[in-house]
């Protein structure tokens, strides 16, 4: 039964095709043998259109048309036909079911639109005995499109951003507007090594197990620089166990880098900055072997976490460390937040190179983002009143397509 | 056969459940063996449906010329085995990086962006939700009721929350803490929903031991 | 007598975990061997899941992205097979990617216990397993554009024009729906990022319970149409689409497990409380 | 000059990929997609570069007897054994590289490893939801709501406990908490990117020349 269905209107398009060819070219109407045989008349399609795609590439024209008029119970579908001139013969492009009023003439197809060329169409209606064809229409030519209008707002968005970041630097470089609140997880991170310190034990610092084309990643890198410093500053090992191959050589840098700049640039040991494993889980296991075996005392767990943020923190917990976490990967948050004592959530975690830092540099990105969110807030309180009152036209504004 | 290789499925299975007892050599076995297979298994895999079909036969039929492009970077990769050319996968990593950060740009300020603040735009009371809560009060006609002014006002307090410009004091810090509060109220559920993919998981591993291997049920 | 108490407590409060896991164990592995077979409310994201799916023609062709691994399998295989008996009930073609280079065999699994074996689907006419792509998110952008280009041959190495149900497909337009059955990174938030908006798709996630949380905001935003919400939503969707299977059969333990982790969060703080007071 | 080539490179796939999203002209698209097409076959060396070094690392563990030795030839053994039944089979149904390695050691390996977890996100439950701050005690509570809701158990307690976790989910203060967090994150993504692709930020190329 159900292959039935399949194949029944292959079947149909295949007696067409025998009917039409029987009654001499492909493109005639064939109205007269219906007549002839005393069949009702199928009727062309109506109010044939044929335009360009807009919007496009520049490589498909768009065809629409209305039913016949009338009852047509026996309609199967419509066949797209297009020629160069009205006069030539005209080639069939494609078929659509009956419900489908619009074609579109696209690269897919065997027969392909040329940009700048002219064409003309013809639309017919079929069923099971032959089709009824439309008059030409057209000439009609595609043209490619330069600048997509309905993605304005985008541009707009990420023009209006950047601005306000490069802004942003002028101003924080002239030693302006410096200030940024107090993160709590941040300030803890002195906390956490010298608790490290007191108790003569290793800093663990993880960052994430996504490689270096991750945001988060190297995000964390920078932070790892002033954690980095920290541990030199307090003079105790820091441990980086990594996942990725192409993050050591990030990650020495970054280590080798905190430890300059705290003017201790020969207490740096290449040897903790390991790579373990590239697969997660075994990942996971090899830094709860560091975890236990050499009883770290402030973990950091800070870059972009799947399901070993849990593990490493009930690992990380039993151990009695004090733990500081930070990601973006909004999934995993919810178990730092549990089993952590602070956790940087989300774009906490993109300021922390900002806040421990003061650099203009990575300042301007921050004061940009708030501004941003300045900006949001007013679109949310005049677009929620808006809308309380019917009007529509903002959410039309940031609306795509 | 099909016996002895679910028994091996099986104990490879147990060997990794020992180690929440403690560490132990099955459980070094298993998850050494683990990493093999699945690197191994990896490489297959790009060798059949990227390296062959994207790369090497078009390359070698003729029809791209300038998949040597790509082909070339992707040697680069390796010379980070070697000091003295290392800098050259510097080139490889840019084009990744340089992909996947435009790629980023547009994809965070169309998709989580713009449509999530344009959702955000609701009348600040729904007046179908008001009705409803008029004509048939009770617990759930007010949470519908309230969804609305909670998404508009709950919104603006965590983005108070997350503005690092100012300090968290007074009405402001009231403000803010009202953020955190629907931040934990969030994180909570996230906690209490994720406990149902830990659960599958583990009743999946329970019912192939009982049920594949042993045929206990 | 008061210290014997107080250390009582004391132990109890920092009970070692391995007593949680047992109990675990125990609440998980009970129901396997006496089922009680509980039912399930539909929830609205996966009705909106089943409508959409309903709603369209039959014979329709969709485009189902398999993201997941043997890791997540246990949530996520039971919703593809669940996905794959409503497509087949209403004829539908099914073309199926993977950005998971463990997704094809996966899909592989799903297609010959459902497609092939209850609704005798045919290779290449009726569904094809394009198997795995690496990319990710520059493979859904691609993909936009042309899928024949980002996927020149299946899983088993034919090239695409050898194809016959590969015939009618050019890109996301060529599909009224893109079902994505997402274990992680990537998955259904990037085909929100990337592709939703970008190329106007009808966007359907088959998500594990972990992801539903965040992606809630997206299915508020109508950024996903439907969702199954993890192994609960799978067995929901089971009831929708008359077909108890997988996931119904999970739910018990799955119940058992759950009710454990509440009891235990409430045994702790009394614990806690108590051990708190008598020190006091 | 070997710093400033990856930059320029950076430079030019970065903007290309955005402006690209602008401008719907074929001849863009075309190359659009060939770019793509390239980043997806170095990504894919990059897999292989990441499991040479898996091999390569393990080998020198192996070589200099360190800790643990034996178990890293066991990864090696199985790495190549995998890799080379494989290549030389295929990837078919039928083959012993999927029914037997991959369906009958690869699966269960990996579905065990992540079932690991139920039992920590019981015993951190356990320790954790300690109701001493108002925040824990919104934390504690949710979770419990939510827990309680998604269950049938639940349902025959109160039948209204799916809807209101339904309603915490995905209209009341889940979705609202996951939608700032999701902007916030946006805007640090955004930004980042816009630093990589202008080469502000650039510790991705390490120091040196």
């Amino acid at each position: 039964m159900r292959s039935m269905q399949f194949s029944m209107p292959k079947a149909c398009a295949a007696l067409c095709l025998v009917l039409s060819a029987f009654s001499g070219s492909l493109a005639e109407p064939i109205l007269g043998d219906q007549q002839a045989a005393g069949v009702r008349a199928l009727l062309p399609p109506r109010d044939v259109q044929a335009m360009d795609t807009p919007r496009d590439g520049g490589l498909s024209l768009t065809i629409r048309w209305q039913p016949p008029s009338g009852e047509e119970a026996g309609l199967l579908g419509y066949r797209i036909y297009r020629a160069d001139s009205p006069n030539w013969e005209f080639r069939l492009v494609g078929q659509v079911d009956r419900n489908t009023m619009e074609y579109q003439n696209i690269p897919n197809d065997s027969i392909k639109v040329q940009m700048g060329k002219e064409y003309y169409y013809k639309v017919a209606a079929y069923d099971s005995l032959g089709e009824a064809m439309s008059e030409a229409v057209g000439p009609v030519k595609s043209r490619p499109t330069w600048f997509d209008i309905h993605r304005l707002p985008i541009l707009v968005a990420i023009v209006l951003f950047f601005g306000s970041v490069l802004v942003f630097f002028r101003i924080t470089k002239r030693g302006k507007g410096l200030f940024i609140r107090r993160i709590a997880g941040i300030a803890a991170m002195e906390e956490a090594v010298g608790r490290a310190t007191e108790l003569g034990r290793p800093v663990l610092y993880v960052p994430g197990i996504m490689d270096v084309d991750n945001i988060q990643t190297i995000a964390s890198m920078v932070i790892l620089v002033d954690v980095a410093k920290l541990a030199a500053q307090y003079d105790v090992p820091i441990i980086v166990p990594l996942n990725r191959a192409f993050v050591v050589p990030m990650a020495e840098e970054s280590v080798r880098q905190g430890f300059l700049n705290a003017g201790r640039p020969d207490s740096y040991d290449p040897d903790n900055v390991r790579y373990l494993s590239d697969e997660q889980f075994a990942f996971t296991a090899g830094v709860n072997g560091i975890m236990v075996r050499e009883k770290t005392a402030a973990h950091f767990f800070l870059g972009a976490f799947f399901a070993e943020s849990l593990i490493l923190s009930e690992m990380g917990f039993s151990t009695g460390a004090i733990q500081i976490a930070g990601t973006a990967n909004i999934h995993q948050l919810p178990f730092f937040v549990v089993a952590c004592d602070y956790t940087l959530i989300g774009e906490e975690f993109y300021a922390a190179t900002a806040y421990i830092s003061k650099d203009p540099q990575l300042l301007g990105p921050l004061k940009g983002a708030d501004f941003m969110k300045v900006v949001i807030m007013a679109l949310l309180v005049v677009g929620s009143l808006l809308e309380l009152f019917g009007v529509h036209w903002l959410t039309g504004l940031l609306t795509l397509s | 056969m099909d016996f002895l290789w679910l028994t091996i499925a099986a104990a490879a299975t147990l060997a990794i459940f020992s180690f929440l007892y403690k560490d132990n050599p099955f459980y070094k076995f298993a998850e050494h063996l683990f990493v093999g297979i699945a690197s191994g298994y990896v490489v297959v895999i790009e060798y059949y449906n990227v390296f062959r079909p994207n790369l090497w036969d078009p390359l070698t039929a003729g029809s791209d010329f300038w998949l040597i492009i790509p082909l070339i970077l992707g040697i680069f990769m390796f010379t980070r085995f070697f000091s003295r050319i290392a800098w050259l996968s510097r080139w490889s990593m840019a084009v990744i990086i340089g992909t996947y950060s435009g790629l980023a740009v547009i994809g965070f300020t169309e998709g989580d962006l713009l449509n999530q603040v344009r959702a955000s735009l609701v009348p600040l009371i729904s007046t179908e939700a008001a009705k409803k809560l008029a004509s048939d009060p009770g617990l759930f006609t007010f949470l519908d009721f309230m969804s609305n002014p909670l998404l508009v006002i709950g919104f603006i307090c965590i983005l108070i929350y997350f503005f690092f410009s100012k300090e968290h004091q007074g009405t402001y810090g009231s403000l803010a803490k009202i953020g955190t509060g629907l931040l934990m109220i969030g994180f909570g559920a996230g906690y209490g929903y994720t406990v149902m993919t830990r659960m599958a998981l583990l009743f999946d591993r329970l019912f192939f031991l009982c049920s594949d291997w042993l045929h206990l049920i | 007598m008061a210290d014997d108490k107080q250390s009582w407590l004391n132990r109890m409060a920092n009970l070692d975990k391995r007593w949680v896991f047992l109990c675990i164990l125990l609440a998980v592995g009970f129901p396997l061997f006496f089922p009680i077979g509980l039912p399930m409310r539909p929830s609205q994201p996966v009705k909106d899941f089943y409508e959409v799916l309903q709603a369209l023609p039959d014979g329709s062709m969709i485009l189902l992205s398999g993201d997941y691994d043997p890791g997540t399998k246990a949530e996520l295989y039971p919703q593809n097979v669940a996905i794959l008996q409503q497509a087949c009930k209403k004829h539908m073609k099914v073309v199926a990617i993977a950005l998971w280079p463990t997704g094809p065999p996966m899909l592989e699994r799903a297609f010959n216990e459902v497609a092939v074996g209850q609704y005798g689907y045919k290779y290449g006419v009726d569904y094809v397993n394009l198997g795995f792509k690496e990319g990710r998110e520059a493979v859904m952008v691609e993909m936009g554009r042309s899928i024949r280009h980002a996927f020149p041959r299946d899983f088993y190495g034919t090239p695409i024009s050898q194809i016959p149900l590969m015939d009618k497909v050019e890109n996301y337009n060529s599909f009224p729906v893109l079902i994505d059955i997402s274990a992680g990174y990537p998955g259904t938030k990037e085909f929100v990022q990337y592709t939703q908006g970008r190329f106007n798709i009808t966007l359907l996630s088959a998500a594990p319970a972990v992801s539903v949380p965040e992606f809630s905001a997206y299915y508020q935003s109508r950024q996903i149409s439907g969702m199954l919400t993890g192994i609960a939503g799978g067995a929901e969707y089971e009831a929708l689409i008359g077909h108890p299977a997988l996931s119904a059969r999970a739910m018990d333990g799955i119940s058992f497990g759950h009710l454990v982790i509440i009891l235990f969060i409430l045994l702790g703080n009394v614990f806690h409380f108590l051990g708190k007071r008598t020190s006091a | 000059m070997k710093r400033q080539i990856p930059l320029l490179i950076t430079f030019f796939f970065g903007i290309f990929m955005i402006i690209q999203y602008f401008i719907p002209h074929h001849g863009v698209n075309e190359w659009g997609g060939r770019f793509q097409g390239w980043t997806i076959i170095v990504l894919a060396f990059a897999y292989v570069l990441g499991v040479a070094n898996v091999l390569r690392i393990s080998l020198e563990k192996v070589y200099r007897k360190e800790a643990d030795w034996p178990f890293k030839l066991v990864t090696c053994i199985s790495l190549v054994l995998m890799m080379g039944i494989g290549l030389v089979e295929g990837v078919g149904e039928d083959t012993f590289f999927v029914r037997r390695l991959y369906n009958q050691l690869y699966v269960p390996m990996g579905a065990t490893m992540y079932s690991t977890l139920a039992f920590f996100i019981a015993s951190a439950a356990y320790r954790a939801f300690r109701i001493r701050t108002w925040h824990a005690a919104l934390l504690a509570v949710t979770a419990m709501l939510v827990m309680i809701g998604r269950i049938p158990i639940g349902q025959g307690i109160w039948s209204g406990f799916p809807r209101l976790s339904d309603w915490i989910m995905f209209e009341g203060p889940n979705m609202v908490g996951q939608r700032a967090i999701l902007i916030g994150a946006a805007l640090g993504a955004i930004s980042t990117g816009l630093k990589m692709v202008f080469g502000i930020e650039r510790s991705y190329l390490g120091s040196g020349d």
